[in-house]
């Protein structure tokens, strides 16, 4: 499922909505994105995530299929907001539910990793000197590309 | 056609949505990459960087050989950064 | 963080108990292993956790300290609950908090490995044939043998 | 010295924790284990499958060479399967 929302979400009740009606699953992994106050050494006041309505949704559907195709899974779940957030909110949230931690663990690390560098999203953080657009980083391209298949 | 820009780029540009129509000569993105800067200074000024940009053609990443159609939505944006 | 304990926990709170006074923190992994109602093709009514008080706190710890010098984290907590349980309880939660998303992500499923073939629990399922313990699997030996320095 | 037995260890054996003082010759690990059937069929049963036994010794892993002292607790299960 996919939600793209400017609402904050509740982690416990998502997990409890996937797995209450299933006791197949045995295992539940899941990661969640917190706005930092610290980004290149700059204290962040806040931070407003800009998107593309239409195609994000597009894009993490795209992602979690795939997902769904590689491993095994009972459930899954891609929460993701945008809006102006304060250090400390949640942005991001991917939980995967299967048989088996083994499939969960990856199938939510490869989610992060294809949302990282697919997902049309931008973050702008608010510093002392105003506004900037952050720089994508190639350490999110290098932990995507180990997911490709050969 | 319908093009959308966003994060810096749509902050360079100066407007998030507009609707243009390139000359014939401009079939696919990146015929349409080389004719923008002569929309204006902000257009050549966003474009400096044009490799780095992420293009999206009906919602979906196109490279830069793809055929652009009068009706397809086209969009503009630098590297993503969400998550 | 250890918990040992008969009762249910709140994965939304404890996330929240770690993370909520930390703003230095962008990605809290998590796990969470449910009750299935099927193991080994067949029906399971009940299980209970028999554990060796003293030693698995001990254990625990241990892999917890371990964790915590094979990565940079910000947080973790390790709650295993012992005693009997129903399809779709709560057995085990691991939670790990980190800077950045690859620490999380891998020192959450590590501690789970670990945690799988050192900590001292023990399942007896009961089926409609009675209750029977259940095998080790050398899935998971493969699993933490995979962390080994070398 | 204190003993402890878990799981199906435990039920074969038919009691949890339990006193006993081996003969001199028994010092490691291992002899304990070679001294056990001696104790009752619950025990030789017990400790068929020998080789898939893990062994604590004041709660922390031990191997079959382990010295063991008069006041040390000794425990002995089967592999574990929590998580």
């Amino acid at each position: 499922m996919i939600k793209v929302q400017e609402e904050d979400f509740d982690v416990g009740q998502e997990i409890k909505n996937l797995t209450q009606e299933n006791h197949a699953i045995g295992g539940v992994a899941s990661f969640l994105g917190l706005v930092r106050d610290i980004a290149s050494n700059e204290e962040i006041s806040a931070m407003t995530l800009e998107h593309y309505p239409g195609m994000t949704e597009k894009m993490l559907a795209e992602i979690e299929a795939e997902a769904n195709r590689r491993w095994e899974l009972d459930a899954s779940l891609i929460i993701h907001r945008y809006g102006r957030m304060e250090p400390g909110e949640q942005i991001v949230l991917v939980i995967t539910c299967s048989k088996h931690r083994k499939a969960a663990f990856e199938s939510c690390e490869f989610l992060m990793d294809y949302l990282k560098t697919k997902a049309p999203f931008w973050k702008l953080e608010e510093t002392s000197e105003g506004g900037k657009w952050v720089d994508a980083r190639d350490s999110d391209d290098t932990a995507a590309s180990r997911w490709i298949e050969t | 056609m319908k093009i959308l820009y966003f994060a810096w780029l749509r902050t360079t540009i100066g407007k998030s949505t507009e609707e243009i129509t390139p000359p014939e000569t401009v079939k696919t993105v990146s015929d349409l990459l080389d004719w923008m800067p002569s929309l204006g200074e902000n257009y050549s000024s966003a474009l400096e960087k044009r490799d780095l940009l992420r293009i999206a053609i009906n919602q979906e990443y196109a490279d830069p050989e793809h055929v652009i159609k009068p009706d397809d939505e086209v969009a503009l944006f630098p590297p993503v950064t969400g998550g």
